[in-house]
């Protein structure tokens, strides 16, 4: 039984190193354009499901004191909430992935402005013509 | 693409929610203090109200209400007011966004000047997110034309 | 090419896998994540800012300084598409 | 107000450049002044911070009061400190000069241009002030957007090299953020000074090791360490000229800088060095990045591109130098970081100034250019004599210091492929500068119009001269300087156990 506690503790992080190899393999193996930028969204969202998952605690609840109206709030355990740093950074992060996004999506309309294509063989193509000039 | 009779029920449809969810971003930002959410969440749901005008009307229509010079001075607005922020507590003698010292002009204590505090780069992040998101679904929609849609 | 990016996922898969093995378990409350820093957080959060979402507080106050950055990457962003895209007629 | 120094110098970039874009809906002409003043009070500040530095120490600043593992601090150091003056002066001096070449270049876009120049900047300097693992990464995002931005705007190839560039870019900042988050899965903290007191009982952790891998590999993508250098020579070739001239001198650098911040302080010297080899296997893959950039820059007719693979062979010097371990090869890079900023700098302008004139960046096109432009190749020779390590030039010191190292370590093939890879160099730039003095063609370019065959001169334009002349004395100087500026400043870099 010890080996499926084991388990047991630790699949969360096998699941996102999973995730985040699906979008790494698509970052750097596919020839489209697009699904690059896809498989980065994917590798990103991955790290921030592992962030995330380092702020639960067993048994506690989410990270917002229970407070009446303008009363000091009851002593405070930490064991009673989870660890509210991983959130505020992930927060930063997914902006972060965000912005990161939409740059590359207005390059991939620059690029498809210039060569009409999105296949990274095509454009290279293109590229050996323009060369060979 | 839209024939006119879709284009009706979508349009007051829009017409009707907007105002609403443009007052739940606000709540969403102004209430980040006692639940889930803050200046990027309800920046976004602001942004969403614009796309949604975006996609019932067209961009010209959209245009009108939030012209892009006004879009620009937003998208800075919200990082000076956040800057801004940090730079009054430094003028007033604290460290640079320590908030603790804005007591000294607000009726508040400590406390409650801190609170005060993030509410102001709360609200901030919300302007700043909420231009720069429709500012890039504009370029991104119609590759920097900004073109769709007849002149009314 | 596919190959070796093949071999790189696989390895970075197993290093990434190797170093889980010395990871705290899934929600420890003894892992050292939730006992150095964050504790503090939680339980003075409240006190200092009057602000009962911890998550809030610590975002614009304790590390309000990310979140500045943070506001700065999308204003960046922002910029980014308008100066590549944008085409006045 | 001075107290305050190290976060004015990050927010006054900031601030010029959200003026920047409301300023410039109004006057466009407005955008170069704000960004030329806001540039220079960065360069006053950073030189008051290094005063202080040099004589109090360590400067701590607590962002929002509140006190280090639990707010964020800025830690400035005397590596900090020499590099903030290094980026500083630099994007002064390259701001000047782009005041020609982008009205030719991107008239339309000028706002949007000096807008994210100064985000650049300030990422750039964010990520040099801080002293938390994750603020680095914010301001490392704030500085890759803006670089990946005005990369794309250049020529007709940009875009694409600029997507490679964001796909790569951000496999980097993705490893450093797991090599962050696996820290913070092991200590609970993500403050540097914090870091290095924890993290000593868990040297034998496997979860540290991994972090310690991924925080490496990110950051080698960043700076364009050898087998990870795919994404430069192409970013760097298209960029409008003053930008390559500003992220080729600066951007690699602060990746060194981060990779030396990671190695010996938020982990100790001895890890790096004692606990597991990194510092050998960065030795081997910075001997290799020598002779791969040399060789491969002896192939190329463009100066851009050329320049661009000696970039990753100096990335190999300053990684070597770093990775001997001891005092001499340390001083050695440090000193090469300022060096080469100063070198690609001049060298990039030089290669702009030429392109802005002549409308060519192919060296076979460069036969007899002296006679038409006297200064600005002058400029290019001082740069590239200082490249190969010739005497007099900056560029022979810091080599010095690292042969030394190197001989002092006992590591015979680093200083035996350093000297080879000068020698490469030498080849590379003799090529180039005998075709610029004694080339066989007639000069290329709107030219003769002097009647009778003979070139009338047609020097650039003054704001693109003079920033390159500052940079060629700069070089000069700092050679006759270096041995003041190692006994001032650098020594006090060096960590405490080499």
């Amino acid at each position: 039984m010890e080996i499926m506690d084991f388990i047991i503790s630790k699949y969360n992080y096998w699941m996102y190193i999973i995730i985040m190899m699906i979008g790494f393999y698509a970052m750097i193996a596919k020839t489209n354009l697009a699904k690059k930028v896809v498989g980065m969204n994917i590798f990103q969202t991955a790290i921030i499901l592992f962030f995330i998952s380092t702020a639960s605690k067993k048994g506690a609840t989410i990270p917002i004191i229970q407070h009446g109206h303008g009363e000091a709030a009851d002593i405070i355990h930490a064991a009673q909430y989870m660890n509210p740093l991983p959130h505020v950074l992930m927060l930063t992060a997914i902006v972060v992935m965000v912005s990161t996004f939409g740059v590359a999506i207005a390059l991939l309309i620059m690029i498809y402005r210039k060569y009409n294509t999105l296949e990274e063989d095509e454009i290279l193509e293109i590229l050996k013509i323009e060369n060979g000039r | 693409m839209i024939r006119d009779f879709e284009g009706v029920i979508i349009k007051t449809v829009c017409r009707l929610i907007t105002p609403v969810i443009q007052l739940y971003g606000l709540y969403v930002i102004a209430h980040g203090h006692y639940s889930p959410g803050g200046g990027f969440q309800g920046g976004c749901i602001l942004a969403a109200s614009f796309i949604l005008m975006v996609l019932a009307y067209d961009i010209k229509e959209v245009k009108k209400r939030m012209s892009e010079k006004i879009n620009t001075i937003f998208c800075s607005l919200g990082v000076i007011i956040y800057a801004g922020i940090g730079l009054l507590c430094l003028i007033l003698g604290a460290n640079f966004l320590d908030y603790s010292i804005l007591h000294k002009i607000l009726p508040a204590d400590p406390a409650h000047s801190r609170s005060l505090g993030i509410l102001g780069v709360e609200i901030g992040v919300g302007f700043t997110v909420m231009a720069v998101l429709v500012s890039i679904f504009l370029n991104i929609a119609s590759g920097g034309e900004h073109e769709e849609g007849e002149e009314r | 090419m596919r190959f070796l990016a093949f071999i790189a996922v696989l390895l970075t898969t197993a290093m990434l896998a190797y170093a889980t093995l010395d990871m705290p378990g899934w929600g420890d409350p003894s892992s050292p994540a939730s006992t150095h820093v964050s504790p503090v957080y939680i339980q003075e959060a409240y006190e200092k800012t009057a602000t009962p979402n911890i998550v809030t507080a610590v975002l614009a106050d304790y590390r309000s300084h990310d979140t500045l950055g943070e506001t700065v990457v999308i204003f960046t962003a922002g910029v980014a598409c308008m100066m590549l895209l944008r085409r006045r007629k | 107000m001075i107290q305050h120094a190290p976060v004015l110098i990050i927010i006054i970039p900031l601030l010029a450049a959200l003026m920047n874009l409301i300023v410039g809906l109004w006057r466009k002409r407005l955008c170069y002044l704000f960004t030329v003043a806001a540039l220079g009070t960065c360069v006053f500040l950073s030189v008051a911070i290094l005063d202080i530095v040099a004589g109090h120490g360590t400067i701590t600043y607590k962002l929002g009061g509140w006190p280090p593992p639990w707010g964020i601090a800025y830690v400035i150091d005397h590596l900090n400190a020499f590099m903030l003056v290094i980026v500083s002066f630099i994007s002064l001096v390259v701001a000047v000069y782009s005041k020609v070449s982008i009205e030719k270049e991107l008239p339309e876009k000028i706002i949007q241009f000096y807008t994210l120049f100064l985000l650049l900047v300030t990422g750039l300097l964010g990520i040099l002030a801080t002293g938390d693992v994750f603020n680095l990464f914010v301001f490392l995002e704030i500085a890759s957007l803006a670089g990946y931005a005005l990369i794309a705007v250049g020529d007709d190839r940009a875009p694409l090299a600029s997507f490679n560039y964001v796909i790569m870019g951000t496999i980097g900042a993705c490893f450093y953020l797991l090599g962050v988050g696996y820290l913070y899965i092991a200590t609970g903290s993500l403050n540097m000074a914090d870091l290095s007191q924890l993290l000593p009982e868990l040297y034998d952790s496997r979860v540290v090791l991994g972090a310690f891998a991924f925080l490496m590999v990110g950051v080698a993508i960043k700076m364009a360490f050898f087998p990870l250098h795919k994404w430069l020579p192409d970013a760097y070739t298209h960029a409008p000229s003053a930008v390559s001239a500003f992220i080729a001198s600066t951007m690699t650098k602060v990746g060194a800088y981060v990779m030396i911040r990671i190695m010996f302080t938020v982990f100790k010297p001895y890890f790096s060095i004692e606990v597991i080899p990194v510092t050998a296997i960065l030795g081997w893959l910075a001997v290799a990045a020598m002779l791969y950039g040399c060789i491969r820059a002896i192939a190329q007719t463009d100066v851009k591109r050329m320049l661009s693979y000696i970039i990753i062979a100096e990335v190999g010097y300053i990684v070597m130098g770093v990775s001997v371990g001891n005092r001499m090869g340390f001083t050695g890079a440090i000193l090469h970081i300022l060096n080469d900023a100063f070198m690609m700098a001049c060298l990039f302008l030089a290669a702009g100034a030429i392109e802005y004139k002549t409308g060519t960046r192919n060296v076979h096109n460069f036969s007899n250019l002296y006679k038409k432009m006297p200064v600005t190749t002058a400029a290019f020779t001082v740069g590239g004599l200082s490249i190969v390590g010739i005497p007099p030039t900056c560029g022979f010191f810091s080599k010095w210091y690292l042969v030394l190292g190197a001989i002092d370590s006992q590591q015979w093939v680093f200083a035996g492929t350093l000297l080879f890879s000068s020698l490469l160099m030498a080849v590379i730039f003799f090529k180039v500068l005998v075709n610029i003095y004694f080339g066989s063609q007639p000069v290329s370019g709107a030219h003769s119009i002097g009647g009778n065959g003979a070139v009338v001169m047609d020097e650039a334009p003054l704001s693109m001269l003079f920033p390159i002349c500052i940079m060629a004395v700069g070089i000069l100087s700092l050679g006759f300087f270096s041995g003041k500026i190692i006994s001032s400043v650098i020594q006090f870099t060096v960590p405490g156990s080499f």
